[in-house]
């Protein structure tokens, strides 16, 4: 699959950047460094044979997404809402350390697993899918043959999303013409 | 190849072209000049570097100006860059960098001719992204797709209401008309049913798509034009209402990078339009002589950038609200609706049924 | 590759727009009419015209793959392992369905996009679509099923819609205080349950005899058992197959007669004009109605077994035959209705009653590719012709209200009686509306049957199928098609030509362009129908090409072939199928022509310059001196024949067909008995019994959710941590405990 | 250390991944950064999604892939118009001061 020093080299990155990504102060610092670790996953689909997958993410996510993103925090102007690190009161002090203490136990289930052995690969021909033919007509042939139908339903879904983007763009519109 | 072989080889390869293409626009920048002053009846840059001519007495001069581009250069190295204060920083700093990387990436796949042999060595003059499977086009879709952000963060990190507000309407104008140039882009990989930049060209060899798809041709080519942000779609350089737009709190090398990014766009995008419809290397002789295909799509990317700077001196700036509209409700549809016409035509004409339903319509009005 | 997995979107497209529609198409139109109104109407007309598109690329994969039908299944519907009783819901895709397909779903885009026009600025502009895209979804059941049962969801859907969309306005009272609308729905729904009791029996001895409703199935099977000379048991009881086949379609010709309007069920459909006109032209002229010859046509096996074996009803008729006089008395008596009606939609009711009964009369006497070509032909031209009187309606009420704000006089007020639907208020309307006066025009030539347009291919098929198959039909077939180029004349003169009669069509006005595209659209589809079928010109051209289709003659022929076992089974000579060549008989449309030309020509000479006023009585009643001096002949006619005749139409028209048949039959004995029923539900059943639980289970509701509200912090957060927490302890119960 | 990464180094990083934006999501109180967490989560579903498409030699991950690309960019976008309608309404994103569902 891939050598295990770019492998760490690459996941440290994308490890960092979420952290950044959660940390930061600044929303549109936050916003790159959501970028950083999209990219990163990008190359990670490179080195496991999706260059599809790899390209659309870069085109959807970096390209769209996130300056979707940008775009609406530098509308709102809403960088600087609330550092992360503000005075922690009575109820939310509680739900702090509750969800830190899940996500440890999330970690600790997977530390866990891995440690007992993992994924059993008895049996499972790892070497099929680096040969596995990834490219965009394979995956169309993939996705118009077997997948038709949810890929006419992911297509309403975005009817529907745009029609309720233009709804929530529209009232506004409309009261502010009224007022 | 190893992959280790094909990484060298990958670095060469960028390493040559990074520096053509900065140096293609270098003179792109005088070529713009020259090519506007002719157009309003002016000389334009003839002092920088000149061959005099001795026997008229240094009076008539060969090559007027070529010598500018590098006074240009040192002109932007020598000047003070200050910071302004309260910027975002970092941003501040990157952001011109993200400009210009994505207009250097995308001439990665463009195919600058075709496999040769030079003596022992095979040369295959394009580099591939994950080679074996290839996915040129959407490597293109996908830079020009983040390409948008060296704009937004350079509005927004200068803290300057001018920048910020040039910042905003350079990214969604870049988003709208990405759209359409991302569906155009879908025509030509259906008429040479590949993602290959290379079997596009080759699928060009009888004849040029923009000849067989002239609208899409045209679209693209505006949809190009709004996305490099010129004219007429260079809302954002409006001095009347922004000054300069998202760059104007920048100077010095710093803008001179934005300046860049700018000809070298118009570079990547005249190579990517002449790969899709003007046939890219292709030409006569190619077949015996590979390297004529450099000489081919280097004229043909000449040619477009003086069409692009023949449109600049001709046509005036749109206002903001036509210029979206005409995005969104002028181009996409046209893009929409010219994908759809020819996906369903190759679609009939491959079940065979596009044959037979031509026939049925002229027995019906023949007999 | 091919687009039959593509089926089911002809579907879903309608429900998409219904669902949308029916959920939000309310708030759009009250929050902003104007774009609300274009909003939903586009919606519903884009999801129209997207399964138009669907069915379109099943035609062209049907041409693609040499016109195989095809069966999509869609999903197990009714599955009882222990009856052996399976029922797939599967969509049937052959050139028949198909066929019907594009009719639906092509005129009704285009009713679609007049209906923006149409209903602009109602009230319930958003219900109206909903309804309107029901209607196609449950029509595209009725005819892409692959089995009866499929099809009668989809016969009970379309009753449902006609009933809902008859009584659109049914608030409306008439002058005497009745809600007229909301009446002529209820009459609808209640005569199409006798017809569907009828399908229903006939459904009942098919699955009895077949053990199946799959079309495929029970005509495949049907064949088998009549080579085999089956009998089939009835309890103790054995009847041989013809027998029951005869007693299945009767049944079926009973569900025909509710659905196609046809004797003696046919009364439900003039008063269907209630409904709005995009309605009346889409389901009462163009689909709906025609789903009866659909069901005839998709049962062509066993109608052809019945007439191959001989079996009758009592030894007096087989049911085929039956079927072709009902037919042909329905298209005679419609006819002759129409000359007494002074409604221009109701006019064009009867005419659709009347034409319905050409297409039974052909489907019974076997010419069923005539019956479709003609089912087609009249989807166009009496589309075109409601839609037209649609656009005249509308002119009217516009030159009407034109009058009221301009204050021309006191009289004219909302109510002071006047119709806009009264053809005795109309007159010269061909200058003020020249655009609706051509395409009507061109509509009413091709329903009278007037040379090149569709109508007359397709009528004359009829015609010279029954003029070899059975001469008393055919000659109540002429008589019917005289009679229609007369009611046409009078029509047409008294809507267009002469002089206004009232203020209000001095003032009539154009209607808007998305009223008046639709109308040329289907005028150029009247103009060029007749090309899909179209005869050879001479016997010997039809005898040299062995009566089978080639080229572009009996284009239809050659389609529709695919999907009617019959023809194959009748060349195998296993059937009896009465075919005759299809040529341009210079007989029979010579008679034809001239009927046609005849009647018009009457009419004319009837009612030219007349009425003068709109009170002044109709022509048919008076006796003009002149014809003594001029025609011994005609005013002979005028003196004997027509007194006579008119009194017979106003006898059947006002007696029998009104005061016996409508309101006495429908309106006392079976509404009443239907009223006492609903109210006994309604009063009693509900309100004591249902409302006592359903208020019960309200209040318990209630009490337990004031208790639980208090979990509610309304922090987003909580939320989230409550869903982590849950996926974590499963995650946590699945590895460690439950393994 | 082993020549080459099998599936288990990326279910590690992937739950590394999923984790963090599980943080982001109860931590933070600045929505839009609320959405990029959601987005991060989806991320790293994905990521081991096509490790397992490469892991299992089939192309159905990949499929599951686009679909989960799609239905983000839908969801994203919707979101942000909710965030955009709320602040103009509220004057604040801030997720704490949005809670009209209290009981």
């Amino acid at each position: 699959m891939i050598h295990p020093i770019p492998f760490l080299l690459l996941a440290a990155v994308a490890v960092a950047a979420a952290l950044g990504m959660l940390l930061s102060h600044n929303a549109v610092h936050s916003a790159l460094y959501l970028v950083l670790n999209f990219i990163t996953v990008a190359i990670f689909y490179l080195a496991l044979n999706a260059p599809f997958i790899a390209m659309v993410q870069v085109t959807v996510y970096a390209g769209a997404i996130v300056v979707l993103f940008l775009f609406v925090i530098m509308l709102l102007g809403a960088e600087r809402l609330r550092s992360p690190v503000d005075e922690v009161r009575g109820p939310e002090r509680f739900h702090r350390y509750t969800a830190i203490l899940l996500a440890l136990v999330l970690v600790g289930v997977a530390a866990y697993l891995l440690f007992q052995g993992g994924v059993d690969m008895t049996g499972v021909d790892t070497t099929a899918g680096a040969t596995l033919d990834a490219s965009p007509q394979a995956l169309g042939l993939a996705l118009f043959q077997s997948y038709v139908f949810p890929f006419q339903v992911t297509g309403v879904l975005l009817l529907a999303a745009i029609a309720g983007v233009v709804i929530f763009g529209h009232t506004k519109k409309r009261g502010e013409d009224n007022a | 190849m190893t992959p280790g072989a094909i990484a060298i080889r990958a670095l060469i390869i960028g390493f040559i072209i990074s520096l053509a293409v900065i140096t293609g626009f270098a003179y792109t920048t005088l070529l713009e000049r020259k090519v506007l002053a002719r157009l309003q009846h002016r000389v334009g840059p003839n002092r920088a570097g000149y061959i005099p001519i001795p026997w008229r007495g240094g009076e008539k001069r060969l090559l007027g100006g070529f010598m500018q581009p590098a006074a240009d250069a040192v002109k932007l190295f020598m000047k003070e860059d200050p910071t302004p204060a309260k910027v975002d920083r970092v941003t501040y700093n990157i952001a011109p960098m993200l400009a210009v990387i994505p207009a250097i990436l995308i001439l990665a796949v463009i195919p600058w001719a075709p496999a040769f042999r030079l003596g022992p060595w095979r040369f295959t003059p394009y580099f591939a992204v994950a080679p074996g499977i290839n996915v040129g086009v959407l490597f293109i879709l996908a830079v020009t797709s983040i390409s948008v952000y060296g704009v937004i963060l350079a509005g927004w990190a200068s803290n300057s209401k001018y920048a910020v507000l040039g910042g905003i309407r350079a990214s969604a104008q870049m988003i709208s008309y990405e759209l359409a140039l991302g569906i155009i882009v879908l025509i030509p990989i259906m008429m040479a049913n590949s993602m290959n930049l290379g079997d596009i060209v080759e699928a060009q060899r009888p004849v040029w798509f923009i000849f067989i798809q002239p609208l899409a041709a045209i679209v693209f080519f505006i949809a190009a034009l709004a996305e490099l942000q010129r004219a007429p779609f260079d809302l954002l350089e409006a001095e009347q209402e922004l000054s300069a737009g998202f760059n104007v709190e920048y100077a010095g090398m710093r803008f001179g990078m934005f300046f860049m990014a700018e000809y070298m766009k118009m570079i990547s995008l005249s190579a990517i339009f002449s790969t899709f419809f003007l046939g890219g290397y292709g030409g006569p002789f190619v077949d015996r002589l590979p390297w004529l295909g450099f000489i081919y799509i280097i004229l043909k990317i000449i040619f477009c950038l003086v069409l692009m700077i023949w449109i600049r001196a001709s046509l005036p700036r749109l206002r903001y609200d036509q210029l979206m509209g005409f995005g969104w409700k002028g181009l996409l549809p046209i893009a929409v609706l010219n994908f759809i016409i020819t996906a369903v035509l190759i679609v009939m004409a491959e079940e065979g049924t596009l044959a037979p339903l031509l026939d049925t319509v002229r027995q019906f009005f023949i007999g | 590759m091919n687009t039959f997995n593509l089926a089911p979107l002809i579907l879903i497209l309608p429900v998409i727009g219904l669902l949308l529609n029916g959920l939000f198409g309310r708030r759009f139109v009250e929050a902003n009419p104007a774009n609300g109104e274009r909003l939903t109407g586009w919606l519903a007309s884009l999801m129209t015209i997207g399964a138009f598109l669907v069915s379109l690329s099943l035609f062209l994969s049907l041409l693609a793959h040499g016109f195989e039908p095809i069966i999509v299944p869609l999903f197990n519907w009714i599955d009882i392992p222990s009856a052996d009783f399976l029922v797939n819901w599967a969509m049937q895709v052959d050139t028949l369905s198909v066929t019907m397909m594009l009719v639906v779903t092509g005129v009704g885009s285009l009713i679609h996009i007049y209906a923006i026009g149409y209903m602009h600025g109602d009230p319930d502009f958003s219900r109206f679509f909903t309804y309107l895209n029901l209607f196609i979804f449950f029509m595209l059941i009725l005819v892409s099923g692959s089995s009866y049962l499929v099809m009668f969801v989809g016969w009970e859907g379309v009753g449902l819609c006609s009933y809902l969309l008859i009584s659109f306005w049914w608030a409306r009272l008439d002058k005497n205080g009745v809600p007229a609308n909301a009446n002529a729905g209820r009459k609808a729904m209640i005569m199409n349950r006798i017809g569907d009791f009828g399908v229903i029996l006939a459904m009942i001895l098919l699955f009895w005899t077949f053990g199946t409703l799959d079309y495929q199935a029970v005509f495949s099977g049907a064949v088998e058992m009549f080579e085999a000379n089956h009998m089939v048991a009835f309890g103790g009881l054995s009847v041989p197959l013809p027998t029951v086949l005869t007693a299945v379609t009767a049944l079926f010709l009973l569900g025909v007669t509710g659905k196609s309007a046809q004797i003696p069920l046919y009364t439900w459909l003039p008063d269907a004009m209630a409904g709005p006109t995009p309605v009346s032209a889409l389901i009462h002229a163009a689909t709906m109605v025609t789903a009866g010859v659909y069901l005839l046509v998709r049962s062509n096996v066993l109608y052809e077994i019945v007439r191959t074996s001989g079996a009758t009803i009592l030894g007096l008729i087989s049911t085929p035959n039956l079927v072709a006089w009902v037919g042909a008395l329905t298209a005679f008596f419609a006819a002759l209705i129409a000359f007494s009606q002074n409604d221009i939609k109701k006019v064009l009711a009867y005419s659709t009653v009347s034409q319905l009964g050409f297409m039974v009369a052909a489907a019974g006497s076997g010419a069923y590719v005539a019956a479709m070509f003609h089912l087609v032909t009249h989807a166009f031209f009496k589309a075109l012709l409601f839609l037209g009187s649609g656009s005249v309606i509308h002119g009217m009420e516009h030159g009407h209200h034109h009058l009221a704000h301009a204050g021309h006089g006191a009289t004219h007020t909302d109510d002071d009686g006047f119709d806009p639907q009264d053809m005795r208020y109309m007159g010269g309307l061909r200058r003020r509306m020249p655009t609706t006066f051509i395409v009507y025009l061109i509509g009413s030539l091709a329903l009278a049957g007037i040379i090149p347009l569709a109508g007359f291919w397709s009528k004359d098929e009829i015609l010279l199928h029954d003029q070899t198959y059975a001469t008393p039909i055919f000659i109540v077939l002429a008589i019917a098609a005289l009679g229609t180029a007369f009611y046409v004349a009078r029509q047409l003169i008294m809507v267009f030509f002469g002089k206004p009669r009232h203020a209000a069509a001095e003032h009539a006005a154009e209607s808007p362009a998305l009223m008046t595209t639709p109308l040329v659209v289907l005028a150029g589809l009247t103009v060029f129908g007749g090309l899909l079928n179209l005869p050879y010109l001479t016997r010997a051209m039809a005898e040299a090409n062995h009566n089978h289709p080639a080229g572009i003659f009996l284009m239809l022929e050659s389609w529709l072939e695919h999907s009617l076992a019959s023809f194959e089974l009748a060349e195998e000579g296993i059937l009896a199928l009465p075919r005759t060549p299809v040529y341009l008989s210079l007989l029979v449309a010579g008679i034809s022509t001239a009927l046609a030309v005849g009647g018009l020509l009457l009419g004319y000479l009837v009612y030219r310059g007349r009425p003068r006023t709109s009170s002044e009585p109709d022509r048919l009643a008076r006796t003009p001196i002149w014809w003594w001096s001029v025609l011994p002949l005609n005013s002979l006619y005028m003196k004997g024949f027509v007194p006579l005749f008119n009194r017979f139409s106003v006898w059947l028209a006002d007696k029998v067909d009104w005061a016996f048949w409508h309101d006495f039959v429908h309106d006392r004995v079976i509404r009443d008995i239907f009223v006492t029923g609903a109210e006994f539900s309604a009063n009693v059943l509900d309100a004591q019994g249902v409302d006592g639980v359903v208020n019960g289970a309200g209040k318990t509701t209630q009490r337990l959710a004031r208790g639980l509200r208090l979990t509610q912090t309304g922090y987003a957060r909580t939320y989230a941590l409550a869903v982590l927490l849950g996926a974590v302890g499963l995650l946590v119960y699945f590895l460690f405990m439950a393994g | 250390m082993p020549s080459a990464v099998n599936i288990n180094w990326y279910i590690a990083l992937s739950s590394i991944l999923f984790t963090i934006g599980v943080l982001g999501v109860l931590l933070r109180r600045n929505a839009i950064i609320l959405f990029m967490s959601v987005e991060l989560m989806l991320n790293s579903a994905n990521l081991l999604f096509v490790a397992f498409a490469r892991h299992l030699g089939q192309l159905d991950g990949q499929v599951l892939v686009f679909f989960v690309i799609t239905v983000a960019a839908a969801e994203v976008a919707v979101g942000l118009a909710l965030i955009v309608a709320i602040f103009r309404t509220k004057k604040s994103i801030n997720i704490d001061e949005i809670n009209l569902l209290k009981g």
